[in-house]
């Protein structure tokens, strides 16, 4: 039981990482939140079979949480913004695809060879955890910082913050107090974004970041 | 010293009150006043305190597990005397001076703070008080230094003036942080200890850069011309007459009190600065014809030559030979002492000047002699003495530095022997250049005829002033024919300082004073001014008994080529120009280029003169230079897009973990 | 928890917590700024009063040594922000670049923040932690973009992506720590809570401990505005409010660097991690460095203090890092002295914008002749912030560069050429404002002057003599900083 | 009775000076003129040219001020103070020890002040061109004298005139290159401070080339006298010192019975009778220079001195 258990947590958080590299892949915006939405399933998966595993019933709202926001309105909202702002459909990236994709391998290396030093004592599933979290975090940082749209940043961000999610789930016995602190950040976070959104939509054409950073009155 | 404090805290008080009053009428001389009595008062205490056994104190002030120490040894009394007696003066000529002020309410605050700043820096005895006072004593002369602050150039130079200050506590902090160690012991009683040689020459350093960017040493002297000129008069006075002995104090205190014995090439090193600061100064202040900045840059030359003394003082000490470092201490401390004394009178004759005609550049003078005689002659009597004419005070000084100077011989060392001379040629020069300089700066100010119609209708300057300037001209004379006193008062910090003092002058015959023995050398101030006085008194009567005294006036003969405009006169840079042409080449980078025209042109032929300010073309400008390119580059960091932004934060992110990776 | 009826605690927490509900029902803006200056004073008094009768710690919710020097920092810059706060949004309301309806939000989100702040600092948990200053920063990202004007809504932005970046690093920190405490102390609230942790943290996996403290400085110091991750500072504090610049830099940095020392506790008390200490002097010197040099090229006024802001941030890292009980004094003296002087700056140049009606410095030249008690507050403040005598900063100067030489004497060079640096660039700035040929507006000004005066009597008070209590109680604190 | 004949001796070295030194000027001009082939005026015509000048009037320019009459006293009274305290036929003189070596400079440093302010004072360009020429010759023959002075009080061990030409009479001192350094030192500066040729020319008024008559140009009558006489005086200080030290035979000493006087006197005299015709011999002998070569000239007599002063005191190890 408790090496199946281990294996699928770990199928399941290789799988997000996987599907992190998808995002990092994806050149199209609608593509992009699909997978983004598969991303967040994903973690609603690994959230219940930690709550499963952990037998702690409190990660299941958790699970729900990512379920509903991340994997259902969230993608919805984007689509709508997309729509909404006629934002261009295809993502400007900074570096090549086949470039991102290999400092992403690179990120994901490094996670491991961090998180793989923790004392074997700590318990391992936790440890391997912590190094697809860390790798996910990581992915997700990679993506805000390599996509010039604003939509893909939010979505790195998001995905950023589906690692951090799923390094919570993973310290077993964590306090429902972080739950909750993840679920009511993501949700300001996105309350937040979406006025200033709107605010910027109020005032520019567009939410490209660089139409954001024209507006500047002088080098100052 | 309870004297001291009240009279400190009287000034600071007096500088709390002073914008409130501002505004009133009587304000400039209620607070100049108040000033003068307080500085009376502080500069009788510390007179007589010299001589006295040290007093020690510790108020639980500043520095929370040290608290704030004092120490009021014969050393700081000299140099309170010194400050004080430039206050006391200086409050006296301000109250008339002050009534010029356009804005009385930008000078009157910090004038007190100012004076207390200096009293306080000599009075502590542990670094974080030291450095406060001594930072707070900048930052009052700063306030000074722009209150004329419409003018952009007094504005620069007070910026300019505050970094290289901030540049000096900052070296005096390292230097005091090395002195204290690691155990942090910054009271100065436990700073005594001897250290490591390769560490105290590190100190040395460092206060040489701290103190001397203070005092104006070559070549960390740019502020100086700079800011003392710009603030008014009596407070140039106290700057440079006073504020750079402050500076001197602060070299003494580390270098002589709390290094421990010196190493002897210690002297050499302060010798070769002291040597190129003298000439230097007294080179700048030729070319010079601003008269305050002239006056600035003699006080950077005056420096020089204090620092000659301290450098043979401490030659001397290195090897042991007291009674020599006495002397040339003595020499140092007596120059301290004149030369605040006759730069302020000079600066309170240019303010005087200053303020009857509006102006500092000497080409729109002239004349002066005939519309204000007195301030004339007192400027006339303090350009004699700061020009080592005997039987003034300046010379005084410098001949015990000669005589210093003369006993390096004895000194063992190669290095000691080839620079002791080199000083004693640099300071014959400079004494040499700064009689040219100040015939010029007399000369072209106050003789001939007006050049400006400003400088014709100039008025004598009140009554106040003069006093003031009488005062210091009357010391600059006693000191001079008197020097013996002046020199058994000096001794008792001498024997602090340098273990040793200078024979006892008060019993000798005639006031005569003689540095090691009679048979080496003396010399009777007092007897050569009455010679000179009784032969030229002698003279005159013979001449007007016996001989013509009738007496027609005419027309200038010039060779029977006189010219009707004063503009034909000499000016002070064609004054300046052979001097400029023999020394300028080397120390100025001068080019001269005459522009004829061809010959049936009637245009007239331009002259054009190049000069370079070297000390500053190599190192501040560079430096400025180098901050404002390496500002430039870093400022486009100001504008990238937040995806930049982040990556900066990505990658320190994958930096560090990559050091962890690496490093566990 | 306390026996006392009136928990200090819960009515440090509550009293801006409750008046932000008030605050957001008050029409009157009138009434709402007095309101918001009655109740920053109200949660001051009770701060002091956690002075005298110190609570026990409790599981969420704890006073000691150290956060209580914050929180009285904490809640007396917010009152004296506040009286200054209502006499600076009177004059945005006659310019009309606020309206009533921004103000009720405006002082609703002040208290707001100052609830998060506060509960920042007493939390005994390093979740509650992290949630309060999440609070605190989206709080003050909304107070940031309250001008609407696109330089305004650009700020917020910057300022809300890199936060946000900043609380995700931070998150992730503290599940490692978490992580690292759960096989020790076992799982559960015990496992989050400081008073345990510091007490068990010898036991803790140090390699996990690393890792977390990478990512809690890296988060936590985003919000200090250590270089490289201070980008948003500068506009944060340029285009928001002045009152809310002077909080940003006043208290919201201490906020933020005291996560960053309640952390370094931790890895100090551990003999097995790394050494944090150098981490904390390199960002320190690089971030002392940096905007020392970019203090140089700075047109806008509020955005030169911002990065003064910075530079202070790393002397005071830099004092931290280099450790021990001098340097950790010098620290804490250096932080609360440099709360009280920037926020004092904040109060004269928010009056000297609203009376030039700029913020740009070359618009502003002789501001001694046209507002003469405004140009030498400003530079009063900027002297004591530059550290020359006779202010507090002063003497945490001297205390920071003394305390190298027991250590690492070279740093001392680094740290001198900054400090100098910095100097060098605030001077020539302040010079350029305060002297030389008026310009721009030369209407009167109706400056409040009680918080200015307030901040600088107690640092130049500080500087030249510390009263022994607090002498004492710095002290035990920076022993306990190890 | 000792303080009587002290103040006696020293009453007679002043009056001696003051009475000698007209009459070493025309034994100057005397010999150049017959250098030169010429017939010249007789050698107590500087006397003549004295008597005459005090009995004139005194023109004085409009705008001179009172630094302008006054002047020429100081001067005077300074060349004369310090002539008196250069030992001519004794040494230890009452009053030598109230002014040493440095002192004696110092004092013409005076005299070359007050009259330099002098030539400014009128305001015409003449005056501003001598004065400004003097100072700048002054400025580097006034170190290259102190630098002289360095040499020989490191030989005697003391900047006293009297005790240095003491120590110089004895034999042990001996010939060194410091010495003949400093000599050649002492002759280029006493040329240059004196006016003399190839430096300036003391009897031509062209524009060009003068330097102290441009400084005096304004001056006349009794006034001119003074100044004149302070000229003659400095250049029998000039002779003086040369003679008491590098040739300083037939001084008497404080103790001495009275009949040594006269022959001491005489000695003295005979200096100056062997100086006078040398340096008329110079001058004939020597092209004026351009004004700006006499820096060149003078940077070697600094150069001499200092090289003096430098083999000093390096020498004292050997």
């Amino acid at each position: 039981m408790h090496s199946l258990a281990f294996d699928i947590a770990h199928l399941l958080a290789g799988g997000l990482v996987l599907v992190s590299f998808m995002m990092l892949y994806q050149d199209r915006m609608y593509a992009l939140i699909n997978v983004f939405a598969l991303h967040a399933v994903l973690l609603a998966v690994s959230v219940a079979w930690q709550a499963l595993v952990q037998d702690a019933p409190h990660l299941y709202i958790t699970a729900l949480i990512a379920l509903v926001f991340k994997a259902t309105i969230i993608p919805a909202a984007l689509r709508r913004i997309v729509e909404r702002l006629d934002i261009h459909r295809e993502i400007e990236t900074v570096v090549g695809t086949g470039l991102t994709m290999l400092a992403g391998m690179a990120l994901v290396a490094l996670s491991m060879v961090v998180m793989l030093r923790v004392t074997a004592a700590a318990d391992p599933l936790a440890r391997e955890d912590l190094a697809f979290a860390l790798s996910i975090v990581l992915l997700g940082l990679l993506m805000m910082v390599s996509r010039r749209n604003a939509v893909s940043q939010v979505i790195g961000f998001m995905s950023l913050e589906n690692g951090l999610v799923l390094a919570a789930t993973g310290a077993k016995g964590m306090p429902l107090v972080v739950e909750i602190s993840v679920a009511f950040s993501v949700l300001i976070a996105f309350i937040v974004i979406g006025i200033f959104l709107f605010r910027i939509r109020e005032r520019f054409d567009s939410v490209d970041i660089r139409a954001l950073d024209r507006v500047r009155r002088e080098r100052l | 010293m309870a004297i001291s404090f009240s009279g400190i805290v009287a000034l600071l008080i007096l500088s709390l009150a002073a914008p409130a009053i501002a505004k009133w009428r009587i304000a400039s001389p209620t607070i100049y006043g108040a000033a003068l009595v307080i500085s009376a008062v502080l500069f009788v205490n510390a007179a007589l305190r010299v001589g006295s056994p040290a007093a020690d104190c510790v108020l639980p002030l500043g520095l929370p597990w040290l608290g704030a120490h004092f120490h009021f040894d014969s050393l700081a009394a000299f140099f309170l005397a010194v400050t004080n007696l430039g206050g006391a003066v200086a409050s006296l000529y301000a109250i008339g001076y002050g009534r010029h002020e356009s804005a009385p309410g930008r000078v009157l605050p910090f004038f007190p703070a100012f004076l207390a700043g200096m009293n306080l820096v000599v009075l502590t005895a542990d670094a974080f008080s030291f450095l406060l006072a001594w930072e707070f004593m900048s930052l009052s002369s700063w306030g000074l230094v722009v209150s004329h602050h419409r003018n952009s150039d007094n504005v620069r130079a007070g910026y300019i003036y505050l970094v290289m200050a901030s540049f000096g506590t900052l070296c005096l902090l390292l230097a005091f942080g090395l002195l204290a160690g690691s155990d942090g012991s910054y009271a100065f009683d436990a700073m005594h200890s001897a250290h490591d040689h390769t560490l105290a020459a590190l100190i040395l350093v460092l206060v040489l850069l701290g103190a001397g960017s203070k005092a104006g040493l070559v070549p960390l002297h740019v502020w100086l011309p700079l800011a003392h000129p710009a603030a008014p008069s009596h407070v140039s006075a106290l700057m440079s007459g006073i504020m750079t002995k402050i500076a001197v104090y602060a070299f003494i205190r580390v270098v002589f009190d709390l290094l421990g014995p010196p190493d002897w090439w210690w002297g050499v090193l302060l010798l070769g600065i002291a040597a190129a600061t003298t000439v230097l100064g007294v080179l700048q202040a030729l070319m010079e014809h601003d008269l305050k900045r002239l006056l600035a840059y003699h006080t950077v030359e005056n420096i020089g030559i204090i620092f000659i003394g301290l450098g043979l003082a401490l030659a001397f000490r290195a090897n042991g030979m007291v009674f020599a470092a006495a002397l040339a201490f003595t020499a140092a401390l007596l120059h301290v002492l004149n030369h605040s004394v006759f730069k302020s009178l000079l600066f309170f004759g240019s303010g005087a000047v200053l303020s009857a005609t509006g102006e500092r550049d000497m080409e729109r003078l002239g004349g002066l002699i005939h519309r204000m005689p007195q301030t004339a002659f007192l400027f006339l009597v303090g350009a004699a003495a700061i020009s080592a004419l005997p039987p003034l005070n300046g010379f005084v000084s410098e001949w015990l530095t000669f005589q210093a100077v003369l006993l390096s011989p004895a000194l063992p060392q190669w290095g000691l022997r080839l620079i002791a001379p080199t000083a004693g040629a640099a300071l014959a020069l400079a004494a040499a250049l700064a009689a040219a300089c100040f015939v010029k700066a007399f000369g072209v100010t106050f003789l001939g005829r007006p050049r400006t119609e400003r400088a014709n209708t100039a008025q004598e300057t009140d009554r106040f002033s003069r006093s003031a300037m009488i005062a210091l001209a009357a010391i600059c004379l006693l000191l001079g024919i008197l020097p013996g006193l002046a020199i058994d008062w000096i001794s008792p910090a001498t024997v602090e300082m340098v273990h040793g003092q200078m024979p006892v002058q008060r019993f000798l015959p005639w006031q005569t004073i003689i540095p090691i023995a009679q048979s080496r050398s003396s010399y009777n101030g007092l007897l050569v001014f009455l010679f000179i006085a009784a032969s030229a008194c002698l003279a005159a009567a013979a001449i007007h008994r016996f001989a013509s005294h009738r007496l027609r006036r005419a027309p200038a003969w010039d060779c029977g080529t006189p010219s009707t405009t004063p503009l034909t006169q000499y000016t002070a840079s064609s004054f300046a120009q052979p001097i400029r042409r023999v020394f300028g080449s080397v120390v100025f980078r001068a080019r001269e280029c005459v522009h004829m025209p061809a010959p049936g042109n009637t245009s007239a032929a331009r002259l054009e003169v190049e000069m370079h300010d070297i000390p500053w073309e190599a190192i501040y400008a560079p430096l400025a230079y180098g901050v404002s390119f390496l500002s430039e580059r870093l400022n486009a960091l100001q504008f990238l897009s937040i995806r930049q932004y982040l990556s900066f934060v990505f990658l320190a992110l994958v930096f560090l973990l990559l050091v962890i990776a690496i490093w566990s | 928890m306390s026996t006392m009826p009136f928990d200090a605690i819960r009515l440090v927490l509550l009293i801006p917590l409750v008046s932000a509900g008030v605050l957001a029902l008050v029409t009157n803006y009138r009434w709402s700024s007095r309101l918001n200056v009655v109740a920053s004073l109200v949660t001051f008094l009770a701060s002091l009063l956690l002075l005298v009768h110190r609570p026990a710690s409790g599981p969420l919710v704890q006073i000691d040594d150290l956060n209580i020097v914050f929180v009285v920092l904490n809640t007396f810059v917010a009152f004296t922000t506040s009286i200054f706060s209502a006499s600076y949004i009177e004059h945005e309301l006659e310019t009309g670049r606020l309206t009533p309806v921004y103000l009720r939000f405006y002082h609703a989100m002040f208290q707001f923040m100052m609830f998060g702040m506060n509960l920042a600092l007493v939390a005994n948990n390093i979740g509650l932690m992290w949630v309060a200053i999440e609070l605190a920063t989206l709080t003050t990202i909304l107070m940031v973009g309250i001008y609407r004007t696109p330089e305004a809504l650009e700020a917020a932005w910057k300022y809300f992506i890199l936060g946000s970046v900043g609380i995700a690093l931070a998150l992730f920190g503290t599940i490692l720590v978490y992580m690292a405490a759960r096989p020790v102390i076992g799982g559960g609230l015990p496992a989050m809570a400081w008073t345990i942790l510091i007490r068990r943290v010898a036991e803790f996996d140090p390699s996990l401990l690393n890792v977390a403290f990478i990512f809690l400085l890296l988060g936590y110091g985003t919000k200090v505005g250590l270089v490289p991750l201070h980008a948003w500072l500068p506009d944060a504090h340029a285009e928001g409010p002045t009152p809310i610049s002077a909080v940003l830099s006043g208290l919201l940095l201490n906020v933020a660097l005291y996560a960053v020392l309640r952390f370094k506790m931790l890895l100090a008390a551990n003999p097995h991690t790394f050494a944090p200490g150098p981490l904390m002097i390199t960002t320190g010197l690089v971030s002392l460095i940096f905007a020392a040099f970019m203090l140089y090229r700075r047109r806008d006024i509020k955005r030169l203090f911002a990065y003064s802001s910075i530079e202070h941030m790393g002397i005071i890292a830099f004092a931290f890092g280099m450790g021990g009980p001098l340097a950790n004094f010098a620290g804490l003296l250096h932080m609360t002295m440099h709360s009280l002087t920037k926020s004092a700056i904040f109060f004269t140049v928010g009056h000297v914008a609203q009376v030039k009606g700029t913020q740009r410095i070359a618009d502003m030249g002789g501001l001694s002749v046209t507002h003469p008690a405004l140009a030498w507050a400003l530079v009063i403040s900027v002297a004591a912030i530059a550290g020359l005598p006779p202010s507090g900063i002063f003497l945490s100067e001297f205390l920071v560069v003394s305390s190298t030489f027991a250590r690492a004497p070279l740093l001392a060079i680094p740290l001198v050429v900054g400090l100098l640096l910095a100097i060098g660039a605030l001077l020539v700035k302040v010079g350029g404002i305060v002297f030389g040929e008026p310009r721009g507006n030369t209407a009167p000004d109706k400056a409040s002057f009680v918080p200015f005066v307030a901040h600088l009597a107690i640092v130049i008070a500080a500087g030249v003599w510390l009263p022994g209590p607090v002498v004492t109680w710095f002290h035990n604190i920076a022993q306990l900083l190890g | 009775m000792e303080l009587m004949r002290d103040l006696a001796v020293q009453g007679v070295q002043m009056a001696l000076v003051l009475a000698l030194a007209p009459l070493l000027t025309g034994i100057v001009r005397k010999c150049r003129a017959h250098f030169q082939r010429r017939q010249g005026a007789s050698v107590v015509q500087p006397y003549r040219d004295l008597a005459r000048l005090l009995r004139k009037d005194v023109v004085l320019a409009e705008n001179a001020s009172w630094l302008f009459r006054a002047a020429p006293y100081l001067v005077f009274a300074s060349t004369w103070v310090a002539a008196a305290l250069v030992p001519t036929f004794a040494v230890g003189l009452m009053f030598s020890w109230s002014a040493d070596l440095i002192a004696i400079i110092a004092l013409l440093g005076s005299a070359r002040f007050f009259l330099a302010l002098a030539g400014l004072d009128v305001g015409t360009s003449f005056g501003g061109i001598g004065s400004s020429r003097e100072v700048m010759i002054a400025s580097l023959a006034e170190p290259a004298m102190i630098m002289t002075v360095f040499t020989l009080a490191l030989i005697a061990g003391s900047t006293q005139l009297s005790t240095i030409a003491e120590t110089m009479t004895f034999a042990h001192v001996g010939l060194r290159v410091s010495l003949g350094l400093a000599l050649v030192a002492l002759i280029l500066v006493a040329v240059a401070e004196n006016g003399r040729i190839p430096i300036d020319n003391p009897s031509t008024h062209l524009e060009l080339t003068m330097v102290h008559e441009a400084m005096v140009l304004e001056y006349s009558g009794r006034h001119l006298a003074m100044i004149e006489l302070a000229a003659q005086l400095k250049l029998l200080l000039y002779f003086s010192l040369t003679g008491c030290v590098f040739a300083p035979f037939g001084l008497v000493g404080p103790e001495s019975p009275p009949w040594v006087y006269g022959t001491a006197i005489a000695a003295y005299a005979s200096k100056l009778a062997i100086g006078a015709p040398l340096l008329a011999l110079f001058e004939t002998t020597t092209a004026k220079m351009r004004v700006f070569r006499v820096p060149g000239f003078l940077g070697a007599a600094l150069m001499l001195g200092f090289l003096g002063t430098l083999l000093l005191f390096v020498s004292r190890s050997l």
